[in-house]
């Protein structure tokens, strides 16, 4: 049991360490490092369930026949792009957030609006 | 030995993971963050998911890196404050969700095991018919494109819309006053000679993973992001304000709606010609070359979008910059 | 060939239209354009509900591979009707844009809020008529990026930092949701829901799937800003330009809601949720928090946009106390009350942008007089929040009472009282307002003329459709009732 | 029975029309007025026609919707319906005459709003007598409440606002908290609202249960002034005389007490009640508010607050009647509405002039005062008298009835608490005309005249029906025992 | 026969070439100063890749790979120096000067 599942408890270890970054940390920028970071081991964990033993690459090739589950590749295909596309909008709030109240850590933000 | 390599690479990952949570510099912060990207692509070409681990690569390594690298430019390096002080409650929601995910994971199919339903119900057909009903070897791109080509589609539209977002939260949609970056490397001859060089083999390589997506990894996403990546490269070395006479905003704008559009309309065309839509079948004489020409074009659409956001959005990050410095001046 | 294709066209028009609407550019023609697309949607939601009524569930497969295969689009009276509304406020919210973001927004943000508004409206349909899992999570995805953008177009600079935090939460409750569906289809091998549904009860007592059920749970309560995780949700709506407020108060939270639903009851089926998982009892206990303590924390606000959003996250606490009994009753008084209150905030928060329109703010002290100089403006709030409170002849009234008489019907007679508190609560800060605005001199330093008919007329179309659902109850609880049984008897 | 009688709304819909007609004409009092007095009148007329079908045991009734099955929006008029729209209709006209010299005389702000809100006060005050299941009543009821609250604050100033909020917090708060909550529960329990002879929650549930929602009806329904939810009562005497005429001592609080005949009467039915453990509970209440109220309206001073207090007790009397749940209780009870309606309204009235006239609100101000103004303190005594229940004055009469129901149901506690509770009246409403006329005129109050000619009128013609009632109390009664005993 | 010598060929170059890669890291951590931690890793990690790459042509079994490892050796070959050489660049204009004489 442990042999066949170690790799899932190494990557939900990888998803919590995002998930903490994210909830624990004020600063904006690295909040967004940790959603990142969240997301690609939610990647890691649906790739890890497409593998399977002895499979080759799911590339249609003369002779082989075990192949790798590729639905998991595809609807991460999908999923990288949406996390690569909150990134983008995320960074471009903290810049503005930067702008405009001239911090990207949350307490400082959080003070200057409850005193403005 | 695979899973030497496996537990080789996890253990960095993992390392990477909590030096990312110690860090409190973050430039140092985005680099690991692009090395954890880069050791989970190659994670993913050791669990045969070459397709993912291209993108991976492209995606995180790449663009995600730059844009973080872009912000930093922006705001400041250092995270100034200590993790909010009573670190408990994040450390206790942290730890109940990972129970509750070790849990989960008690009763699932072992690692790597053919035997899991996963790998018994759906997924054969894709495996034993998509040879024959679509007919490109790819079945990574036979199930983007055609058998869900409607996630695909959703997901182009999500590209879009980053694309939309960024503009409006720090482009100049509609207002064109010149700006030019002093930051330019153009004074740096050898990096300009082989960029010069580089671009155009960065190009070539797009396009060939564009086309060559059916047979091998590769398609729209990979081409689109490495296509940019050659764009940003060229306006890093001779300055974006020159990138952007060779590629203008505007012209962005309308390429990132045309590959939606495409995409969108090819489906149309679909459900025109008495299928359903995204029914390729209907679009060619017989259902094999159908197939063959809608995952063509959506694989284009796609990689039209995805090149030009990208790039719209790498673009609009460097106006900023130069907005900053102008103002700073 | 259209009417085959109504299902898919749901969402292709909205979706194709923002793209072409984008390379328009130009507010003048992208407005009407917009208008033109939200108004077809419309059509076709009509057309859509009219068939389910007509000829049963729909199935739709995309790209012509049959599910589970392929994407299927599985169209129910339950989403059909919710489908309904969200293209019904979009169509209506659309029309009252053109004069409001005009007034609101700098010229070259024009277009782009309208795209996104279309976006946003094509992820919204998407998440409802779809019939697969992880195409909920995409379309999902498309409508909170969309959501995002609108929120930050906010004049106020808290516009910003609301966003990140509605963006930051919204992706982690995204996320859970993946992660459930991904426990799921390790466990069946599917993403097809009715697959799911099929395939699930055999693997039903297992870990993995007890902790899926978790996750999408967890997940789907972030959007739906369930009380304890409501923390988003305020400053959202209360920094959003008006549109974005009334569009996504009365649509986003409902469709979340809708997924809710789908979820518990069609894929893991009452039984599951209600009797292996003890979700009946929390869902009570967070509703009965949810309707108590938002509404109070209302009553202390100064911004009334802020003041209504704590009331949004009070109401969505009684739609899941409906949910929360797990019959048809309750499933049914849920629904109507999705559709009464996304009709009674829509109205309020228009009514309030009219407000911003002429004062340029909705600060309590906006108010003064307001009954005077803005005498429709004012009775449309006055009328919306009757129907917040639930006062016979609005709306509300209706779905209140079918609560009540769910709670009663188990014999949770005690529920009964905690609806009518909540009702007393929002009798008080509706109050608030009324005394303000009837009861007050207008200052008259600023001199306030009442709100140009381009946004009256959206806005009175809305609250007079609460009345005029408060007293012809034919259409809401015929579809709702029947929406409800299907949802609870699932598809086997 | 079933076929619409359009004669209801139009009714209903009649006062409604003239606030909409009073707010178009706005500021231009002569037509505005005269709006007012025209409506009244035909209104009037309309009573009298729908009051012949009902005396030849019709009962028509409406529809409007069905907003959720079998909860419909029904007017169904019963005689004791009818015979409470009556005294609202008629008392209307008269108060309308009296609040136009009224408001006149003491150079009111906001006139028009003031006439509007009357006007939507009244159609709702018929609604609710017309009312024909729970449900619209309560609808209705909430209506008057609303309504009438602008009037109460009409003064605008500050403690007119805090009393607004008493008023407002206490009706609201009991009739959402306590009524709402019956009413749901009636409808569980018997599955309909309407009013049905015999009581629809007979035998539906055990006796406690039926108590609990009895106290939640009785304690629920505010505007019956029930101790302790009163205070809202003398709050709202900050309002415009005319306002505490019509409202305060016919429509709002009569509206309360006839909601709670027609519970008892038609929702838990006479016999049911009869049994209920509750009842005795509430027959304690009742005495101890019928009396208390009288012993604090004593030490009032301010005479409004006195007559208000006043008023309380005599509510009891009303409430007395529907828990006797005798027939001759209920009867008493029914021909209280009537009997001091025009009693407490020529009170009233007589306090406006007063007012206006001699600018006094205080007791102790009125001495001598009878000598400058004697039709109105000859009024004041003719209204006191009926209320006190001498001969030959209406009042008389219902309180016969109420006696006789305390002996029928064998409650001689009760019956001495009526007996005190007269006592009582006599001692604080006589001694005020005596003090106005055998007391001393002070010399600043030499110059004060009689009040304007509209509000003599109108105290004319109140204090007219008070002796005209003792001699043919005939039509009231014969309503209030077609309700009774069918 | 051949194959075997190849083998251990690509065997040398491998290892080597991983020596390299590592004794570049070390230096990358060891040395004084910024340039001289640029210029170790940058001088090793070139020659790493080559024999790295190298070694893994040896092992490759058909042209059509060799030419693909080839095709990156030489993008590589190219990139890595002009990399080393353009942060060293940026390093002296943002004001950073090389500690001269003995590091301390």
């Amino acid at each position: 049991m442990v042999l066949g599942l170690y790799n899932y408890w190494i990557v939900v270890l990888l998803m919590m360490t995002g998930f903490y970054i994210v909830i624990a940390h004020g600063n904006l920028i690295k909040k967004v490092v940790g959603l990142n970071i969240f997301q690609t081991s939610v990647i890691i964990m649906y790739v890890s369930m497409g593998k399977v033993r002895d499979g080759a690459p799911p590339i249609l090739t003369d002779g082989v026949t075990l192949y790798s589950n590729p639905l998991p590749h595809v609807l991460m295909l999908t999923a990288i792009v949406v996390g690569v596309a909150t990134t983008a909008l995320a960074l471009s709030l903290v810049i503005r957030i930067n702008e405009a109240y001239g911090s990207v850590e949350e307490e400082d933000i959080h003070t200057q609006e409850q005193s403005s | 030995m695979v899973n030497l390599i496996d537990i080789v690479l996890m253990g960095l990952l993992l390392i990477t993971a909590f030096a990312i949570v110690r860090m409190r510099d973050l430039f140092a912060i985005v680099m690991l963050f692009s090395i954890y990207s880069l050791a989970s692509a190659s994670f993913f070409v050791n669990l045969d998911a070459v397709d993912v681990a291209l993108t991976e690569a492209a995606v995180g390594a790449g663009i995600s890196t730059v844009l973080m690298l872009g912000t930093l430019a922006m705001t400041r390096r250092h995270e100034e404050r200590r993790p909010r002080q009573p670190h408990l409650l994040p450390l206790f929601i942290v730890a109940v969700t990972g129970a509750v995910l070790i849990y989960g994971t008690l009763d699932m199919p072992h690692f790597a095991d053919p035997a899991a339903p996963i790998h018994q119900h759906v997924v054969p057909r894709y495996i034993e018919q998509s040879g024959t009903e679509i007919g490109i070897p790819n079945i990574v791109a036979s199930i983007l494109a055609s058998y869900r080509g409607f996630d695909t589609l959703g997901e182009t539209a999500v590209v879009f819309t980053a694309g939309l977002g960024v503009l409006t939260l720090l482009g100049r949609f509609g207002r064109r006053e010149e700006l030019s970056d002093g930051r330019s490397m153009y004074h740096d001859m050898i990096l300009r000679v082989i960029g010069k060089a580089l671009v155009p083999l960065m190009l070539l390589f797009a396009l060939y993973v564009q086309f060559h997506g059916e047979l091998g990894p590769g398609g729209g996403f990979q081409a689109g992001v490495v296509a940019a990546a050659a764009f940003i490269l060229y306006s890093i070395v001779f300055g974006w304000d020159r990138a952007q006479k060779i590629i203008s905003p505007f012209a962005l704008n309308i390429m990132m709606a045309c590959g939606v559009s495409l995409y969108a309309l090819v489906g149309v065309a679909g459900m025109l010609l008495g299928g359903e839509f995204l029914n390729y079948n209907v679009l060619g004489s017989y259902p094999a070359g159908g197939q063959h020409l809608g995952i063509f074009l959506v694989e284009l659409g796609v990689g039209i979008t995805v090149a030009a956001v990208m790039l719209s959005i790498y673009f609009d990050f460097a106006a900023r910059l130069a907005v900053r410095k102008l103002e700073g001046e | 060939m259209i009417s085959a294709n109504l299902p898919a066209l749901q969402v292709i028009i909205p979706l194709l239209a923002a793209p072409l609407a984008f390379l328009l550019r130009k507010p003048r023609l992208v407005w009407p354009f917009a208008l033109l697309t939200t108004v077809l949607t419309l059509l076709v939601s009509i057309g859509l509900l009219q068939q389910v009524l007509d000829q049963g569930v729909i199935s739709y497969a995309m790209g012509g591979w049959s599910p589970p295969w392929g994407i299927e689009y599985r169209v129910d009276s339950a989403n059909a009707f919710v489908a309904l509304i969200v293209s019904a406020m979009g169509a209506i919210v659309m029309f009252y844009a053109g004069t409001s973001i005009r007034h609101e927004l700098p010229e070259h943000k024009q277009t782009l809020f309208h795209v996104a508004y279309l976006l946003c409206l094509a992820g919204l349909l998407g998440i409802v008529v779809t019939g697969d899992a992880f195409n909920v999570f995409v379309f999902l995805e498309v409508s909170s990026l969309s959501t995002y953008i609108m929120v930050s177009l906010g004049a106020n600079r808290r516009a910003l930092t609301a966003t990140f935090q509605y963006l930051i939460m919204g992706t982690l409750g995204a996320t859970f949701i993946l992660i459930g569906v991904g426990l799921m289809y390790v466990m069946t091998g599917t993403l097809n829901m009715v697959d799911l549904a099929q395939r699930l009860p055999e693997v039903a007592e297992t870990r993995t799937i007890y902790s899926a059920f978790a996750f999408v749970t967890v997940g789907v309560c972030l959007k739906l800003a369930l009380f304890p995780l409501h923390g988003w949700l305020p400053n959202a709506y209360a920094y959003a330009p008006s549109v974005a407020t009334a569009f996504v108060a009365s649509t986003a939270t409902k469709v979340a809601i809708y997924v809710l639903l789908r979820f518990v009851l069609t894929i893991f089926g009452v039984t599951f949720s209600f009797n292996t998982m003890p979700l009946g009892q929390i869902l009570m206990v967070l509703a009965i928090l949810a309707i108590l303590i938002p509404s109070t924390v209302a009553i202390y606000q100064t911004n009334i946009k802020r003041l209504f959003a704590y009331s949004s996250v009070g109401q969505v606490g009684y739609i899941i106390l409906g949910i929360s009994f797990g019959t048809v009753l309750g499933v049914s008084a849920g629904l109507l009350h999705i559709f009464n209150h996304a009709l009674m905030k829509g109205g309020i928060f228009l009514a309030l942008g009219c407000l911003y329109y002429r004062t340029g703010s909705v600060q309590l002290d906006a108010f003064r007089g307001l009954g005077k100089t803005m005498p429709w403006t004012m009775a449309a709030i006055v009328v919306g929040g009757l129907g917040l409170v639930g006062v016979p002849l609005t709306a509300g009234f209706i779905s209140k009472w079918y609560l009540v008489m769910a709670a009663l019907e188990q014999g949770y007679w005690p529920l009964a009282v905690v609806v009518l508190a909540g009702s007393l609560l929002a009798a008080v800060y509706l109050w608030k307002l009324v005394e303000m605005a009837y009861f007050q001199q207008p200052d008259n330093a600023t001199e306030v003329r009442e709100a140009p008919l381009a946004l009256l007329l959206p806005t009175w179309l809305v609250i007079a459709s609460t009345i005029y659902f408060g007293i012809n109850t034919d259409l809401t609880i015929g579809v709702a009732t029947l929406a409800a049984e299907t949802l609870i008897e699932g598809v086997r | 029975m079933m076929e619409q009688h359009l004669l209801l709304p139009l009714i209903v819909a009649l006062p409604l029309l003239a606030a909409v007609l009073i707010r178009i004409i706005g500021d231009r009092p002569n037509p505005r007025e005269a709006v007012t007095l025209i409506t009244a009148a035909i209104l009037l007329g309309l009573l009298g026609l729908l009051a012949g079908d009902i005396y030849r045991g019709e009962q028509p009734s409406f529809t409007f919707a069905e907003p959720v099955p079998g909860l419909p929006i029904r007017f169904h008029v019963e005689p004791l319906g009818m015979l409470f729209a009556l005294v609202a209709g008629s008392l209307w006209l008269v108060t309308s005459i009296y609040a136009i010299g009224y408001m006149r005389g003491h150079h009111e702000q906001n006139q028009t709003r003031f006439f509007m809100c009357f006007a939507i006060a009244i159609a709702a005050t018929l609604a609710v007598s017309f009312s024909g299941n729970l449900f619209t009543l309560f609808v209705f009821y909430e209506v008057l409440t609303l309504s009438t609250y602008p009037l109460v604050t009409h003064a605008g100033t500050p403690e007119a606002k805090r009393a607004g909020r008493v008023y407002l917090g206490i009706l609201l708060g009991t009739s959402i908290g306590f009524f709402l909550f019956a009413i749901l529960w009636t409808w569980f329990l018997a599955g309909t609202l309407e009013f049905r002879p015999g009581g629809v929650l007979a035998g539906t549930g055990d006796s406690i249960l039926l108590s609990a929602i009895l106290l939640l009806f009785f304690f629920g329904i505010g505007k019956a002034a029930l101790m302790p939810f009163h205070r809202w009562l003398p709050a709202a005497m900050v309002a415009p005389t005319p306002v505490s005429a019509l409202l305060h001592a016919v429509a709002v609080v009569k509206a309360g007490v006839f909601s709670l005949l027609k519970i008892s009467l038609y929702i838990i039915g006479p016999e049911t009640l009869m049994t209920l453990p509750g009842r005795q509970i509430l027959l304690i209440v009742v005495a101890v508010s019928i009396l208390l109220a009288s012993l604090i309206a004593m030490r009032q001073d301010n005479l409004k607050k006195r007559l208000a207090y006043s008023t309380i007790s005599q509510l009891g009397y009303i409430t007395l009647g529907a828990l006797l749940a005798t027939s001759a209780g209920l009867i008493g009870g029914s021909m209280h509405i009537v009997m001091h309606a025009f009693a407490k309204i020529t009170l009233f009235f007589a306090a406006g002039a007063i007012l206006v006239a001699a600018h006094k609100s205080e007791i102790s101000q009125l001495d001598g005062l009878g000598r400058r103004m004697p039709l109105t303190f000859i009024a004041f005594t003719v209204g006191a008298l009926s209320i006190i229940g001498l001969p030959p004055f209406g009042g008389m009469w219902s309180k016969w009835y109420l006696a006789l129901g305390t002996l029928e149901a064998g409650e001689l506690i009760l019956l001495a608490t009526l007996m005190v509770s007269s006592l009582l009246n006599i001692a604080y409403l006589l001694p005020i005309p005596l003090r106005a006329f055998l007391g001393k005129t002070a010399e600043e109050d030499r110059h004060i005249g009689e009040a304007p000619l509209p509000c003599l009128i109108a105290m004319g013609v109140t204090s007219l029906a008070c002796l005209l009632l003792f001699f043919f109390p005939q039509p009231w009664y014969q309503l209030a025992s077609m309700a009774v005993l069918p | 026969m051949i194959l075997v010598i190849l083998d251990i060929l690509s065997w040398i170059c491998l290892l080597t070439g991983s020596f390299l890669g590592i004794s570049g890291a070390v230096g990358l951590f060891r040395f004084p100063d910024f340039f001289t931690r640029i210029h170790a890793s940058g001088v090793t990690d070139t020659m790493c890749t080559v024999l790295i790459i190298g070694g893994l042509m040896l092992q490759a079994e058909s042209w059509q790979m060799v030419a693909k490892l080839l095709m990156i050796l030489l993008l590589l070959t190219y990139t890595s120096p002009t990399s080393a050489h353009s942060l060293a660049k940026s390093a002296i204009r943002g004001g950073l000067r090389p500690t001269l004489g003995s590091g301390d």
